[in-house]
């Protein structure tokens, strides 16, 4: 079963204009960084990107919110981004949040056809306005539905052509349960490698969850709070 | 009065042996410094590890190796790192011990919020409802008072809420406090040198003084 | 007539370049040597492998790789492990594209008898109801009648159901047949040699017959 | 964080009659025989068993079935086991059998604090009966409820002293969610090593999960189905 493409071209080609769009990533960690890129230069608009983060303002998904092509953001957290937020303050971008745990296990539901859960998070506070509350063992939980795109970008450490992949460290992050919940899943790799060559007992995302694999350009893997102790 | 260094400190004396522990940036990533002699505990950061260790030493920075600050972290032995729906089951799961965290403004029902200004600063809540609506014990550490020198801790909120009745403890700079549910915050040990007054005219909620209160160690 | 090898062979044919496919126990698992030329499918078994491979040579069998049939199997390059949740994950989202299971009874509304008879024999439903409940596309392979001579496509099931509403494609040995919700089972083939009136005869649901029924090739 | 204790029957020292327990493990492929051994030695009744299959006659939880120490089983698969079908159909022995998808989603839901959700398995049949149903995207769902044991039992190829563990090929099965949902978790391995030892990126239950591990003594590893084929 092979899932390569030629290129971040050849991945992107059927993205257009008013998608809905997954992206793995924590921060600038793990963020699928060549096909970013390709977004950029496709110029298309009128996205809607669920993603943790925003990127800064001149990383990751901060270069979607400089040329207007985000539409809304479907996130946890979107500090770090100063024209991420006078855009939402001015209210050019439509923005929902939502808290982290319920985002993960929203597209992880969405990608094994869980179509909603309850939860606690977010009980009594605005994420809970319009949705059912219900009491579990004395405890109030809000029901959260699944989440799906049309499509999931995701970056992986380590991928072969049968799509599987492996992450490294905390790049993982998101980039698991978005690989279930998209659509159509598109991979991008460090290495690329022929299937049978990663161990099956390590492979973190099934390649049937993968619909494209390539392997990456470049990675620039920008630091965002590079912190250091002194020998 | 305590300084930001020495609430971390206090805050240190509730880890007990064998917790996991989500530590909150801010004050919170201080706590870290100060675990008791004897005690281990385990640090999870939500965006993907178990058994934080330190900041790397220059030059040995691994961008795919952060906390939920983003800052630069390394890994300790024994570490795991997992996907973010695995390690909010753990936060939600209550299979976390404690989480300490910031606040803006706390309620004597024990609400909390840090999230949002609402036409000001909208950052997002990131861990922090599934945090604080899943943990045992969650303390918070903050200032007693913020910059205009208004309480921060309140009969109710009025900023938008992070959670509802979830915090157990405060840790600010005068005072260690209890919330009890229906009657207050209870007023537990007093930050060196700062008298019950001083704390009483810093708290908006309502104070519970019963007896003595001690003056915290550190 | 058709054999048990047969009707999976019948069944091979269904089967699309770069489907994921989820085989049953019995004559469901025999499809698997039937894949046409020039097409490339991976099979997945629920208990958690994707990309299974024929038995092991004797001597080279490890206990801790089996199918959902507790059959010792071998992994083809490519192949991954995963745990129940997430196998359960795969088939409940829809990424595996067609299931091939075996039945008891079917009705002509596609609702799927294979679990239990009561009183009598209690095995469990193992994955067949989430399977059977998820798929896009369910093929069942069976015979057309019981060891009795009796019809098992029926009007409506008289056995404990597994699913209601979820058969598309039944291959008999006497026929090929598509459910049409509303309608009955619409004859698309017979098996070689086997007349409609003889299908009609063993067919207790409805069974629609619209034109010439070709026999179908093997 | 050692989690390390001395043998099984320090593992399993608090396990009384009475308790519920969730034993990884599909058919005989990945169950932890030393404590399911252990559990025959102390004796103890009343138990309601949360596990996939309920073994052989003479292996797995079928040692447990023949002593009459099973109260309940909750499984989905109970077939290959005599003594099981005539408990069963006699009455002996409570059964509630689940959909193994919904079997699985209800463990990971208990260890994940999601303490309901809806799956389409099951509707339309008795496994639905008392349940709440409700339609998502044209399609009926039934509520589904967690599951959590006092104890979880579970088996790892390789475990370390925090607790980690890694499950070779198809014997992870249950085992992960299970590990999640136990108010005590009990991992008996086959290999334990030091913290750190183990690729921190290759670990499948995070030592968190875990609250005893020792190594196991012998491993039977009895296979259910011999099939091969010849050179």
């Amino acid at each position: 079963m092979n899932k390569v493409v030629e290129n971040v071209e050849e991945a992107c080609k059927d993205i257009t204009s008013g998608v809905t769009i997954m992206l793995g990533g924590f921060g600038l960690c793990g963020i699928p960084e060549n096909a970013i890129a390709e977004l950029v230069k496709k110029s298309i608009t009128d996205l809607t990107c669920i993603s943790n983060n925003a990127g800064v303002d001149d990383f990751g998904l901060g270069l979607l919110l400089q040329k207007h092509q985000i539409k809304k953001m479907i996130s946890s957290y979107v500090g770090e981004n100063d024209e991420f937020e006078r855009q939402m303050l001015s209210g050019e971008l439509e923005v929902d949040l939502i808290p982290q745990g319920s985002l993960a296990e929203r597209c992880r539901a969405g990608g094994a056809g869980i179509p909603a859960f309850f939860t606690p998070a977010g009980y009594g506070t605005e994420v809970a306005e319009g949705k059912e509350v219900r009491e579990f063992n004395g405890k109030p939980h809000i029901l959260e539905s699944a989440l799906t795109a049309d499509f999931a970008i995701v970056k992986a450490w380590k991928g072969d052509t049968a799509g599987n992949l492996i992450y490294k460290a905390t790049a993982k992050n998101f980039n698991p349960m978005m690989a279930m919940a998209g659509k159509i899943t598109i991979a991008e790799v460090e290495e690329l490698v022929p299937a049978g060559e990663l161990n099956p007992n390590e492979i973190h995302t099934p390649g049937i969850f993968v619909q494209r694999i390539f392997q990456g350009e470049t990675y620039e893997k920008r630091i965002e709070q590079r912190t250091v102790r002194t020998k | 009065m305590l300084s930001k260094t020495e609430i971390a400190q206090r805050i240190a004396q509730e880890l007990q042996d064998g917790w996991y522990v989500n530590l909150g940036i801010g004050i919170p990533t201080l706590v870290a410094n100060y675990i008791p002699e004897g005690i281990e505990v385990e640090f999870q950061s939500e965006n993907g590890i178990l058994g934080m260790g330190p900041f790397p030493f220059d030059g040995e920075e691994d961008a795919d190796l952060i906390n939920a600050g983003k800052q630069t972290i390394t890994a300790l032995p024994g570490a795991v790192y997992f996907d973010s729906a695995t390690s909010f089951a753990m936060i939600r799961g209550q299979h976390v011990q404690l989480t300490v965290l910031g606040a803006m403004e706390v309620s004597e029902t024990g609400d909390i919020a840090n999230w949002k200004i609402p036409g000001r600063m909208v950052k997002g809540m990131g861990g922090a409802m599934d945090l604080v609506a899943s943990a045992e014990n969650i303390v918070v550490a903050m200032m007693h008072t913020n910059k205009k020198g208004e309480s921060k801790l309140l009969k109710s909120c009025s900023l938008p809420l992070t959670g509802v009745g979830c915090v157990k403890k405060i840790v600010t700079n005068l005072a260690v406090l209890e919330v009890i549910p229906g009657k207050g915050f209870q007023l537990l040990e007093r930050a060196p040198g700062v008298s019950v007054e001083e704390i009483q005219k810093a708290t908006a909620g309502t104070l519970i003084v019963e007896g003595e209160i001690p003056e915290m160690k550190l």
